[in-house]
C-alpha cells in the first residue's frame, strides 16, 4: 500500500488521527487511550496485516512521552509509524501490546525500565537493564544521577 | 640370547624378594614391606606417567590444532605439566561452606583410588605385573565401575547444581557403557577360555586377535575403544564435566590438590582402559609375529616386551586423544541412544557369533 | 502465535538453574534463568543488564561525527557495519551524496567483516557443542581478515574507518592483492571446516530438529538475519531496502525452511560464499576519485526524525535518530537484531534438553553488548 | 529394510567420524602447517602494520620542539575526554602573549585509540604510534605527558 | 622496552637478607610453577574478549606459555582476565567471582573499559569507572581493544610479578 492508501484506511479505523509525513515513514499520531483497538485493528484487518512490530521506543519531550511503534508487514511491505502521546510524565501509562507482537514484551520492560513507562496487562513487568532498587529512569531527560561525569 | 629373549622381571623380583627375605624374615612384616614398596614404585610411576600423559595430550591437541602448544617451560615445555601439579598442590584447598564436607573430601580419594587398583593386573612386560589375579578381566571391569560413585559422590555433595547434574549424568552414562565393555571383553574371554590377564597374552604368542582375521574380534575391539572413552568420561563424552554446559559439572567446587587428583585420575584411568585394549586385542607386551616367517618373528622379539606394551598403549591412548580433539560432544539422549540402540545390539550379537566361533573351534 | 498466560507461571519446588552472567556458553553476560524438569528445560527467563553501558544516554551527548563510534563497541563484530548505519542516517538526513569509490571500499570492508562475524560464530558455536578443533581453523582465516583491517583501518576489531560522507583515509595499494589473498585462503580451506564439523554425525545430530522456529514466530518475534532467514523469511535488508550500492551487486539472499538450529547453521555457512561473491564482483572494479564527501565540519541534523538500517551479520540494525536541529542526538536509539532475536529463545528452547538450549544459543548467535548497548 | 537403514547409519556416520579424524590427522602429521608466530621471541621481526593506533605520540625534533599550537581541536574531538591540553601563556620576542601548551596530558588509560584526534589536528602535530606493549603495574603510569620537558613550539606553525 | 626495564615495582628495591636457604628455594619452586601456569577465567564481556579469543587461536598461542588450560568455573582458576566494560550491575558478580577463586589470584584489566571505564566514563549512568574500585588489579594493559600481543605482553608482565612475589608482597607490606 501507498502512503496515501495507509492514510485513508487508517483514518476508517481511527479518525480522530493527525498524520505527519515529513519522514521517511508515515506517521500517525494518536492519544494513547486509544492504542490497544487501533493496534489491534492494524494487526489482524487483511488488507493492512502489519504482523512485524520492528521498533518499539520511547521518546522523552519534556512535557510528554511520545511511544513510537515501527510496524511492518511482510506480506505487503508496507511500513507504518504510530505514535502514542503519553501526557502524564509523573505517572505514564499505557496498554501493552504484548499480545498482538510477543516481541513487545523485552522492549516494553526495557522501556519501563529506561523512562518509567507503566504497561498494563504486561505479563513480567520489570527492570530489564538496571538492578530492581535502581532510582529515576534514565532516558528521561530530567534525570540526575551521582555517578555521572558530564564532559 | 636366549636370556635376552626370554628377559623377565620374574627373577628379579625373585632377587629382591629372598634379599628382603634375609633382612627382615619371614612373616607379615615382609609382606607389609613388600607392598609399601609396590605401593611407592607404583605410585611414583603412575604420577609421572600423568604428567608424560598431559603434556602428551596438549602436544596432540595443539599439532592437531595447528599450534605449538606449551614450549616455553622447560626444554620443549616438558615442565609445563610439573609447574602445574606444583601449583595445585600450594593452591589453597577449598571445601564450599554448604557443601557435605566428609563426602566432598572423600569424593577425589576414592576416584583415585579405584584409578590406582585398576593398575594391578595389568601386565607391563614379560613376567611384570603387581598382581597376576586369574580373574583379571572380571577385576578390571569391576574395579572401573566404582569410579561413578565417587562422581557421584563428588557432584551431590558439593551442593551445587550443576555438578548434581554432572554426577547424574555420570549415573547414567557409565551404568549404561559399562554392558558394552563387559559383553566385548567376554567376547575375547570366551575365545582364550580365561579371564587371567596373563592367559589372554599368552593366547595371543602367534598372532594378535585382531589381526587373526576374525570380523567379531575386530567389532569388539572398535566397541571397546568407544565404550571406554565413554566410561572414562572423555570427549566427546565428557558430559559429567561439560565445560560449556555445566562448567565443570561434577568438579564445578573443586580446586587446588583436590581437583589435580581428579586430573590425575583421568590419565590414570586413560592408561588403565588403553592398556587393557592393548593386553586383550592387541597382544599386550607380545611382539608381533607372523605365523611362518621365524626371522621376522625373532627381529620382532629382540624389542624389548616393555616397549611392544607401552606402544600399543600409547598407540591408543592417542586414538583416543584424537576423538577428544576432533569430535563435537553428544547430548545425553544421543549418548543413551548410542548405547543402546547401537552398541549394546552390536556387542549382543557379537557376543553370540564368538560363542558360536568358539563352539565351532573356527578360532583356533 | 499469541502466548497464553500458562507459559508465565510455574510451579513451586522446581529446579531452577541460573545460566551465568558468567558461563561459557552464553558467549557474554548473558544470564538466562532456565527451570528443569531433570534436564528438560520448562521455561527460560532472560535477565539482561549486565553489559548496560547507557550508550543511548551517551549518545546524547555527543557529535554526530563521534557517536557513531560507540556502536563499534555494540556488535562487536560488525563493528564496521554498525558504524556504518550511524554514517548513513547522517548521510541520509543531509543528502550528501557518497563518492562511489568509498561505498564500494565501504562494502568490500563490510562483507569482509561479516565472513569474520561469521567464521567467529562458526568456531564459537563448534566449541559451545564441545569441538575444540574447528575453533581453531576458523580463527585462522579470521586472522588473516583481522591482518587487513589492521593494515587498512588502523584496528583489528573496532576500525573506526567510517566518517560521515564517506571513509577516513584511503586503502593502501596493496588493498586489492590482499584481500585476494585472503579469499583464495578461505575458500580454499572452506572444505576443511564442511570435514570437521558440518559433515560430522554427532554436529549434526545435535543441531538438527532443534530449536525450532517457525516463520509465523519469527515475524512474531521480530527475529531478523540469518536467524529468520532459517525460518524462510525473506529479510535481507540488502535485498529490501538497498544502500550504498548494494543494488548494483549480483548476489543471492540465503533462505532456509528449515526452521531448526541445523537451518541456522546452514544458512550462515552459505552466506559466507555469498558475501565472498559480492567481494570478488567488487574488488577489480573500485572506481577511482574522492574518498569522502564534504561536509561541515560541525554537522547539524534538519529538525525532525531519520531511520536507517543495514543488515549486520547478525539482522536488521536500526538507527533512529531524533534530532531538534541541534549538533547532537536529541534521541538516539538502535533497534538491535540480537535484542529481538533473543526475545525468541525461551519461546524456541521450551521442551528441550540442557545440551539443545546450548546448541540454540550457539546457532542463533547472540552479542550479548548488543543486546544491553 | 529396516536393517538396511540402521547399518546404513552406521557406515555413514563412521565415515563421517573419520573424516573429521583424517583432517585432523593430516595437520598432526604436518607440523609445517603450524601457525604459530612466537611473540615475545619474535620481538626483533615483528612490525606492526603503519596504520596500526596503538598510542598517541606527539612526534619532536632533535631542537625539541613539537608542532603543537594549543588549539584544542583534539580534546574537542576527542569522544572520551582521554586529552587534557593546559595552556599557558608565553611573551614572545615581540612582546606579544601567545597561547602555548604547558602540559599536554594523555590518559592512555581511557584512550580507545579511534584517531579522532589526529584527524582533527591543524598541525600534524600528534600522530597514531605503533607501540602497544603498555602493560603496566599502576594505573598512575599511563596518564602521560606527551610533551617533553622544555619543548616549545617549531617556529613557524600558527 | 625490554621486560626486565619494565620490572619496576612501586617503593625503593634494597636487598633484603634471606630468610633461610630452603626457604627460599621452595619459594622459589612455587613461584616458578605459579608463574608458569596461570590458568584464566573463562570470562569476557564484551570486545576484548575477543582479542582474547584471538589470543587463544594458533597464531598467538598462549598455550605456549602454559594459560590455555581456560578453566569455566572460578575454583579452578588462578587469573581472572577481566575483558570487558563491568556495569554496576556485573560489579557484584565480579566480586563472587574473584572471592570464589582460591588464593593465591591474579587480576589483569584487560582494555580501557576496565582500567578507567575508558569509552564510557562520561556522561553513562551505569559503567564503573575502572575495577580498581571492586577488585585488586595486578596488570594493567590499555587498548581498545588491545592486540593479543599486548596481552601477551600484559601476561608476561604478570609472570614477572609472581616470581618476584615474595619480594613484591615485602614492598607492599612495608608499605
Amino acid at each position: 500500500m501507498t502512503k496515501e492508501e495507509l492514510k485513508d484506511s487508517f483514518t476508517q479505523i481511527f479518525p480522530a488521527v493527525t498524520f505527519d509525513e515529513s519522514g521517511e515513514f508515515l506517521t500517525a499520531i494518536i492519544p494513547s487511550e486509544e492504542l490497544l483497538p487501533v493496534m489491534n485493528v492494524l494487526r489482524t484487518k487483511p488488507e493492512l496485516y502489519f504482523d512485524y512490530l520492528f521498533c518499539e521506543t520511547c521518546v522523552d519531550w519534556k512535557d510528554h512521552l511520545m511511544m513510537v511503534y515501527f510496524l511492518n508487514s511482510r506480506t505487503y511491505n508496507h511500513t507504518l509509524v504510530v505514535k502514542a502521546k503519553i501526557t502524564d510524565t509523573i505517572n505514564p501509562q499505557i496498554e501493552s501490546v504484548f499480545h498482538i507482537w510477543p516481541t513487545a514484551e523485552l522492549n516494553e520492560d526495557e522501556i519501563f525500565d529506561l523512562f518509567g513507562v507503566k504497561f498494563l496487562n504486561h505479563p513480567n513487568l520489570r527492570r530489564l537493564f538496571l538492578e530492581e532498587d535502581w532510582v529515576g529512569f534514565p532516558l528521561r531527560k530530567n534525570y540526575v544521577d551521582e555517578h555521572m561525569i558530564e564532559l | 640370547m636366549n636370556i635376552l629373549l626370554s628377559y623377565s622381571f620374574s627373577s628379579l623380583a625373585a632377587y629382591f624378594h629372598n634379599w628382603l627375605q634375609s633382612i627382615i624374615g619371614n612373616g607379615i612384616l615382609l609382606t607389609i614391606t613388600e607392598l609399601v614398596i609396590v605401593g611407592v614404585v607404583l605410585l611414583v610411576f603412575l604420577i609421572l606417567l600423568a604428567f608424560f600423559l598431559g603434556y602428551m595430550e596438549r602436544k596432540v591437541a595443539a599439532f592437531m590444532e595447528i599450534r605449538l602448544g606449551p614450549n616455553r617451560v622447560g626444554p620443549k615445555g616438558t615442565l609445563q605439566i610439573v609447574a602445574d601439579t606444583v601449583k595445585l598442590l600450594f593452591k589453597e584447598g577449598f571445601t564450599p561452606d554448604a557443601a557435605d564436607k566428609f563426602l566432598f573430601n572423600l569424593a577425589p580419594g576414592i576416584i583415585i583410588t579405584t584409578a590406582l587398583l585398576a593398575v594391578a593386573p595389568i601386565a607391563f612386560a614379560r613376567g611384570f605385573q603387581i598382581w597376576d589375579i586369574n580373574i583379571g578381566v572380571l577385576y578390571i571391569s569391576s574395579i572401573s565401575s566404582m569410579a561413578v560413585i565417587g562422581i557421584l559422590m563428588a557432584g551431590w555433595s558439593s551442593s551445587n547444581k550443576y555438578s548434581l547434574i554432572g554426577a547424574m549424568r555420570c549415573g547414567a552414562q557409565i551404568v549404561s557403557y559399562e554392558l558394552s565393555i563387559g559383553l566385548s571383553l567376554v567376547s575375547i574371554v570366551v575365545l582364550t577360555g580365561s579371564l587371567s590377564l596373563n592367559d589372554i597374552v599368552e593366547s595371543q604368542a602367534n598372532g594378535w586377535w585382531i589381526f587373526k582375521g576374525h570380523i567379531p574380534v575386530m567389532i569388539a575391539f572398535v566397541v571397546f575403544v568407544i565404550a571406554s572413552t565413554a566410561e572414562i568420561n572423555r570427549a566427546p563424552f565428557d558430559l559429567v564435566e561439560a565445560d560449556q554446559e555445566l562448567t565443570g559439572g561434577f568438579n564445578t567446587e573443586y580446586a587446588g590438590m583436590k581437583f589435580a587428583m581428579f586430573l590425575m585420575a583421568e590419565y590414570i584411568n586413560l592408561f588403565v582402559v588403553s592398556a587393557v585394549a592393548a593386553t586383550i586385542f592387541l597382544g599386550g607386551w607380545m611382539p608381533f609375529h607372523i605365523g611362518g616367517l621365524t626371522g621376522f618373528n625373532h627381529v620382532m622379539d629382540y624389542i624389548p616386551s616393555s616397549v611392544w606394551f607401552f606402544g600399543k598403549t600409547l598407540f591408543i591412548i592417542f586414538i583416543i586423544m584424537q576423538f577428544r580433539w576432533t569430535f563435537p560432544r553428544l547430548r545425553i539422549d544421543q549418548l543413551l541412544n548410542l548405547e543402546w540402540k547401537y552398541l549394546l545390539p552390536i556387542s549382543m550379537v557379537n557376543v553370540l557369533l564368538v560363542t558360536l566361533m568358539a563352539i565351532m573351534g573356527w578360532h583356533l | 502465535m499469541i502466548l497464553g498466560e500458562e507459559d508465565y507461571i510455574t510451579e513451586e519446588g522446581e529446579f531452577v538453574v541460573n545460566m551465568g552472567p558468567q558461563h561459557p556458553s552464553t558467549h557474554g553476560v548473558l544470564r538466562l534463568k532456565v527451570w528443569l524438569d531433570g534436564e528438560t528445560i520448562k521455561k527460560v527467563e532472560p535477565h539482561l543488564g549486565y553489559i548496560h553501558r547507557s550508550i543511548e544516554k551517551m549518545s546524547e551527548s555527543l557529535s554526530y561525527r563521534q557517536y557513531g563510534y560507540l556502536t563499534s563497541r555494540m556488535d562487536y563484530l560488525s563493528a564496521h557495519i554498525n558504524n556504518l548505519a550511524c554514517a548513513l542516517v547522517v548521510e541520509k538526513a543531509l543528502q550528501v551524496e557518497v563518492p562511489a569509490r568509498a561505498q564500494a571500499i565501504r562494502i568490500i570492508i563490510g562483507e569482509l567483516t561479516r565472513i569474520g562475524s561469521h567464521l567467529l560464530w562458526f568456531a564459537s558455536a563448534g566449541l559451545d557443542l564441545g569441538g575444540v578443533t574447528p575453533f581453531f581453523y576458523a580463527f585462522r582465516e579470521r586472522e588473516a581478515i583481522n591482518s587487513i583491517m589492521d593494515e587498512n583501518c588502523g584496528a583489528r576489531l573496532t576500525q573506526n574507518f567510517m566518517v560521515p560522507g564517506g571513509i577516513v583515509y584511503d586503502v593502501r595499494p596493496d588493498f586489492q592483492s590482499r584481500v585476494k589473498e585472503v579469499l583464495k585462503q578461505f575458500k580454499d580451506n572452506f572444505h576443511e571446516y564442511n570435514e570437521i564439523l558440518t559433515g560430522n554425525v554427532i554436529f549434526q545430530n545435535r543441531l538438527k530438529d532443534v530449536g525450532i522456529l517457525t516463520k509465523e514466530d519469527a515475524i512474531a518475534f521480530g527475529c531478523t538475519g540469518p536467524t529468520a532467514r532459517a525460518s524462510g523469511l525473506s529479510c535481507d535488508i540488502r535485498k529490501m531496502y538497498p544502500y550504498d550500492g548494494y543494488e548494483k551487486l549480483q548476489f543471492d539472499e540465503v533462505i532456509s525452511t528449515g526452521c531448526d538450529s541445523w537451518a541456522r547453521y546452514e544458512v550462515r555457512m552459505a552466506e559466507m560464499l555469498q558475501s565472498v561473491r559480492i567481494i570478488e564482483q567488487l574488488i577489480d572494479n573500485i572506481p577511482e576519485g574522492d574518498i569522502v564527501a564534504k561536509t561541515k565540519n560541525v554537522i547539524k541534523l534538519p529538525k525532525g526524525e531519520f531511520y536507517q538500517r543495514v543488515e549486520t551479520a547478525r539482522g536488521e540494525l536500526g538507527v533512529y535518530i531524533v534530532s531538534d536541529g541541534g549538533a547532537s542526538p536529541y534521541r538516539c536509539k538502535y533497534r538491535s537484531p540480537n535484542f529481538a532475536n533473543l526475545s525468541a529463545i525461551p519461546h524456541i528452547a521450551r521442551g528441550y534438553k540442557i545440551g539443545d538450549l546450548i546448541a540454540i544459543m550457539a546457532t542463533i548467535d547472540l552479542i550479548i553488548p548488543d543486546i544491553d548497548r | 529394510m529396516f536393517i538396511k537403514e540402521y547399518f546404513g547409519t552406521i557406515f555413514k556416520s563412521i565415515k563421517s567420524l573419520l573424516t573429521g579424524m583424517k583432517l585432523t590427522g593430516y595437520y598432526f602429521t604436518h607440523l609445517n602447517k603450524i601457525v604459530t608466530e612466537e611473540y615475545p621471541d619474535n620481538r626483533a621481526t615483528l612490525k606492526m602494520a603503519e596504520r596500526f593506533r596503538g598510542e598517541v605520540i606527539m612526534p619532536h625534533d632533535e631542537k625539541n620542539e613539537h608542532q603543537c599550537t594549543g588549539c584544542q581541536s583534539c580534546e574537542l574531538s576527542c569522544p572520551n575526554g582521554s586529552i587534557k591540553i593546559i595552556t599557558k601563556q608565553e611573551i614572545q620576542a615581540d612582546g606579544k602573549k601567545k597561547k602555548r601548551i604547558d602540559t599536554w596530558v594523555y590518559h592512555l588509560d581511557m584512550c580507545t585509540m579511534c584517531g579522532m584526534c589526529v584527524e582533527a589536528c591543524p598541525t600534524t602535530a600528534i600522530l597514531m604510534g605503533n607501540e602497544f606493549e603498555h602493560s603496566q603495574y599502576e594505573k598512575k603510569y599511563l596518564k602521560k605527558v606527551l610533551n617533553k620537558p622544555g619543548s616549545r613550539l617549531k617556529d613557524g606553525v600558527e | 622496552m625490554g621486560l626486565k626495564d619494565k620490572l619496576e615495582f612501586p617503593g625503593q628495591i634494597h636487598e633484603t637478607p634471606d630468610g633461610g636457604f630452603v626457604l627460599t628455594k621452595l619459594d622459589d619452586i612455587i613461584n616458578w610453577a605459579r608463574s608458569n601456569s596461570v590458568w584464566p577465567l573463562a570470562f569476557g564481556t564484551s570486545c576484548c574478549a575477543i582479542e582474547m579469543m584471538h589470543t587463544v587461536n594458533a597464531k598467538y598461542d598462549w598455550s605456549r606459555f602454559g594459560f590455555e588450560v581456560m578453566r569455566a568455573t572460578p575454583r579452578q582458576a588462578d587469573l581472572i582476565i577481566v575483558s570487558g566494560t563491568i556495569v554496576m550491575k556485573m560489579a557484584p558478580v565480579l566480586k563472587r567471582l574473584y572471592d570464589q577463586m582460591p588464593e593465591p589470584k591474579y587480576v589483569i584489566a584487560m582494555g580501557a573499559c576496565t582500567i578507567s571505564g575508558g569509552p564510557f566514563f562520561y556522561n553513562t549512568y551505569s559503567v564503573v569507572k575502572g575495577i580498581d574500585h571492586i577488585i585488586p588489579v595486578d596488570v594493567y594493559v590499555p587498548g581498545c581493544p588491545p592486540r593479543p600481543e599486548a596481552l601477551l605482553h600484559s601476561m608476561i608482565t604478570l609472570q614477572e610479578k609472581i616470581k618476584n612475589d615474595a619480594y613484591y608482597r615485602k614492598q607492599v607490606d612495608k608499605k
